[in-house]
């Protein structure tokens, strides 16, 4: 595959999902979606560099803010866009929302609503891994707030300990909710990891191919050593904590700045000068729409669940 | 003033006549919290008194205590009652025993806030209602309080208390509005209140309950059915005289709350009833809680599994049909 | 074969019958857990099938819920109930919601086994039994053995079993013995049994308290009074239908365990009969449990707060005497 | 004072707890003390070292192994003796055991059934002394153990982003119960520090000298700075994880090197070859005895609590 043809492919996934929670923000203004949504624009390239190297049999375990890490992996747009409106279509048959999406055909072990809640579920994933002994590896997504809960630490001993496949997948986005990082953590996440001999990654989310390249290197060795490793991933939050918030406490330049650090810009203007036409672009985006739109009315076509079947469903059989 | 004011005026009145209450959380300062509760007493009362906590519930607990152990009175604020879950050690083995394991050497000032309940649709893991638990353990103290008067005057008595105490909040009272409470009526440690009081059938409550009995109460009226409620306000230790006194009036009693029903605060209500007031027991003893299952995310299935004024009625005419 | 070894056997069989069984733990290798339930397993099936774990509560729970989730069958060993405070979100918020909140994709066969209970003087921190918590908690089942046979078939059950339970283990028991159980008595989930049959008042236990139960029939027969005791052997979800069968033969009911009375096990049991059994209740529902007290560490004191066969007794007769 | 001096008080004060110890695990043996308890023989110079510079006023938070830690804090021996045999005179009054040891007249804020549990104690309580402005400090004693606790984690990000002054001292007798702490902690103590960019320092355990010098140095700096350093002193547990266990785990040839590593012999011998008579150390030896009779005297004639008042300390009032 040239390399042309890869970064047209990244740029439709990062566009997918930049338009998926376009439109899940018009959907959740106009009342359709309950609840919050953490959306994850200004985050797209690490979901989609990450997911490129995944099979359907490697597992991960994703944040509140999951909805691009759930989508790179394969997650279905119409079970996506059901699940938020809380209908029987949902991969979760409405009952998890957008904090506990999950799915089992594409190894997605769900979203979480507690702060770290990922790290376990991947690193017991990733024992499972090792005692199948069938070279899968598991992803733990996790927030830099996530940095400063005890669970991070107990995983990051127990992976290293028992090499155990398990790729620390940190997104950086700076915040904490309303909080800036770096008044929630005094850690170096760098020399945390050394201090368990565990591999450790930086690069920057603006370049989706950075990304990308070091996500093939990481997990290639992930899968050789069945070594954790940690990969950090500095990116920009768009959209605030979560959708509605008006990020009133972020100094208006500072916010403009970040939303300039925009993934998929930067690829488009790469893509651009590398000679793409730009009515290819925006046919990718015409394409883009069509297929949200059809899940967007697949989703609002499904009932809700009814409570009979609700109530079945509180223990497994 | 709502709810939510009401606590906050509580915080700020507490902390200005102590200098020893600190307030400790997640995002309490410039953010005020998700509820807005503590907003504006960063400003007021500055970084040393109003700790800005990482994302550390574990430690957010367990360092309060180590305060309070120290001489300080933290309030803590734990977002969701949900995430009281990673803060069970310190609150439970440490303490709630401190005070009986030390030997009366060293007592707990420390408030714990946790906001309980569903209805928001943030799914299984932001609604829960957790109070049995705490209810269970000796050494804790447990209150929830149903309106503003109530809020202001509990989270003063509970700052003030030397124990350990778990103030739940509920979730969709925080904009509700109450006038003040005259001083016979203010709300203490152990005490309930009758809300209203009548004849047939008394409904024990708290929380959010309280308003689902006031609409059954207005809409009972209209068939001639007369309710006594009881709003508990503080659920450990329970207002026991307070109950049996309205039982021995009315000799029919319905339990409701939020909480899931099974192995709930209704379920210790309903078995001390069943023992020390079984001879004025004339019917069933009937408990209106949440279903036995999570939190659904679906707005109509969450509230299907929700107790309700509707339900609350049908209850109570249920009991009373008993013959 | 002791209860203990029951516990092993069940173990050692399971493990063998299914090779997605593994055990998860801190100690439980070489050492064998603090009462030697999981000695040998190690040398048996070697070290990827018994992990040892770290001293990281919250690890050990999630991770084998993350494991449960990819298809295997984790037994974790949770040292002392006391414990599971530090794995309380894996437990309630995480594995005991997944099948329901994920709409039914993936269940989580994981057994938690804690041992409570006091009476080897540890102090607070050692010694409780929070069954009710768990209980509580929609997901969750929650069983507890009183002997060595049911031990071994629930734990067998509970292995079997594609849901999150709880398997409470009594300290005190872990060396007692029994003979194994017809095909008909086997436990399985859900159901109880009637220990002995009888027809003046029916003792509702589980665990500990089935042979302070026994003990009080010994000597109450001596007086002409004939006990119906019940074991639960599953808390969550408990055999209403035995029960209920019992009461309606002997109208009279004590509920006894080993936690904490107040918003424990019995409340619930208690709350149910006052609800669903009012009509054949002839006197007030008596619990007993332990005092509204930590555990303390001086036996005599210890002992004193705790239920044992005198006080069990006692409140059978107090019952009895009800007119 | 000369050093001399220095040495033989801190050759008393090891030796008193040695025989405290001692005795206390005759008197287990005896039946006299019920529940388990863990022995700091083979640790004494660690919590001797650190308390030479510790007020009144600095707060401690001990561990399940914590009679050394609260005997060299200052806890009179008539109330730990009494403690331990469950009586009304103990320190807390017979309700808290060896695990729930406390004193409030001397800053000792418990012991802890609950590894890890000493962590947050003492950074809420250097928390209280950073408001406080006094320049009091508290030591958070820990294992090996507890560095798998997620707990530890949380406190040192705490302690290190607030600048609180607390002491994280961790006494490493290379073992969890029965499992060896290479086979439970994967990380780097030294480097884990330092990821939170605090002070780390180590010291072995057998050279009391070698653990006052460098308490002497880290107390007065978090003092003057108030920021957490870690302090890593190496020992050996002589006695296994619990009176009565045998330690059949652990190969007697090592067994027997570790206890051959006794700081209470190092000093001896230091002292004998320094010049001191034999005689000397032998009256310490006399008077530690005939201190340690009279309080297990006093602990023998104390009643037990009554039910009532026991009752009544559930809750203060
Ligand atoms: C255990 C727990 N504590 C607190 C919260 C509230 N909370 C939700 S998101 C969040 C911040 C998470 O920050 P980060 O991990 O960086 O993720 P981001 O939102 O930036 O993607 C907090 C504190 C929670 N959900 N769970
Ligand atoms: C939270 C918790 N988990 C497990 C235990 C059981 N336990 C008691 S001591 C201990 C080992 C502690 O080792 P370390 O911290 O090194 O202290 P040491 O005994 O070596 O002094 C364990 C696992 C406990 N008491 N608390
Ligand atoms: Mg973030
Ligand atoms: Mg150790």
């Amino acid at each position: 595959m040239s390399e042309i043809t890869e970064l047209l492919q990244m740029y439709r996934a990062m566009c997918r999902i930049r338009k998926v929670e376009e439109r899940l923000s018009a959907l959740h203004k106009a009342g359709d979606i309950p609840g919050f949504i953490h959306s994850s624009m200004g985050q797209e390239s690490v979901a989609v560099g990450i997911s490129r190297y995944l099979t359907v049999r490697d597992t991960i375990a994703v944040t509140h803010r999951g909805h691009a890490q759930s989508i790179a992996k394969g997650l279905a747009l119409s079970a996506l866009f059901a699940e938020l409106m809380g209908r029987e279509a949902g991969t979760c048959r409405g009952l998890g929302g957008s904090m506990h999406i999950a799915d089992s055909s594409i190894g997605l072990l769900g979203a979480n609503g507690i702060v770290g809640g990922s790290l376990p579920i991947a690193a017991g994933s990733a024992l499972a891994h090792k005692l199948d002994g069938a070279g899968n590896l598991a992803v733990a997504y996790f927030g830099d707030g996530a940095l400063a809960e005890g669970i991070f630490h107990e995983c990051i001993n127990l992976c290293a300990l028992w090499s155990l496949p398990c790729l620390f997948l940190c997104e950086n986005n700076g915040w904490s909710e309303f909080s800036p990082s770096d008044e929630q953590f005094s850690g170096d996440l760098k020399k945390f990891a050394a201090a368990f001999n565990v591999a450790y990654h930086f690069t920057e989310g603006l370049d989706v191919s950075a990304v990308t390249q070091m996500a093939e290197h990481i997990i290639d060795a992930i899968r050789t050593t069945s070594k954790p490793q940690v990969f950090e991933v500095s990116v920009e939050r768009f959209h605030g904590h979560y959708e509605g918030d008006a990020q009133a406490y972020r100094d208006p330049v500072e916010l403009a700045a970040a939303r300039a650090r925009d993934p998929i810009a930067h690829l488009r203007e790469h893509l651009l000068a590398f000679g793409i036409a730009a009515s290819i672009l925006a046919q990718i985006d015409v394409e883009l729409t069509v297929e949200i739109e059809i899940a967007v009315n697949v989703a609002r076509a499904s009932p809700v669940l009814s409570t009979n079947d609700a109530f079945a469903m509180v223990y497994a059989s | 003033m709502t709810y939510g004011e009401a606590i906050r005026a509580a915080l700020r009145d507490a902390m200005c006549s102590d200098d020893h209450v600190i307030l400790m959380g997640e995002d309490i300062g410039v953010a005020g919290g998700p509820f807005g509760v503590t907003s504006g007493l960063l400003g007021e009362f500055g970084d040393q008194r109003v700790l800005d906590f990482p994302v550390s519930e574990a430690a957010l607990v367990g360092t309060a205590y180590g305060a309070a152990l120290c001489g300080y009175k933290p309030v803590v604020e734990i977002m969701f009652m949900d995430f009281a879950t990673l803060a069970m050690d310190a609150i439970v083995n440490q303490a709630a025993k401190a005070h009986f394991m030390f030997g009366g050497q060293f007592s707990v000032p420390m408030v714990l806030r946790m906001a309980h309940g569903g209805d928001i649709h943030l799914g299984a893991q932001h609604a829960q209602c957790l109070e049995a638990w705490f209810a269970h353990i000796p050494g804790l103290i447990v209150v929830c309080p149903s309106d503003a008067a109530d809020a202001y005057d509990l989270m003063r008595a509970a700052i003030e208390n030397p124990n350990p105490v778990v103030f739940v909040e509920n979730k969709t009272l925080y904009r509700t509005t109450s006038a003040p409470r005259n001083a016979e009526n203010k709300a203490e440690l152990g005490r309930g209140r009758i809300v209203l009081s009548g004849n047939d059938i008394s409904v024990v409550t708290y929380g959010a309950g309280v308003q689902w009995a006031k609409d059954s109460a207005a809409n009972l009226a209209v068939d001639g059915i007369d309710i006594e409620i009881i709003d508990l306000r503080t659920i450990q230790p329970w207002d026991e005289a307070l109950v049996l006194r309205s039982l021995r009036k009315t000799h029919r009693i319905v339990i409701c709350h939020e909480a899931v029903t099974g192995f709930g605060v209704g379920a210790e209500i309903a078995a001390r009833l069943a023992d020390v007031g079984f001879s004025d027991l004339r019917a069933p003893i009937r408990r209106l809680g949440a279903d036995h299952m999570p939190a659904a995310y679906s707005p109509k299935l969450e509230s299907h599994s929700r107790p309700d004024s509707e339900k609350l009625c049908r209850a109570i005419k249920e009991v009373l049909s008993y013959a």
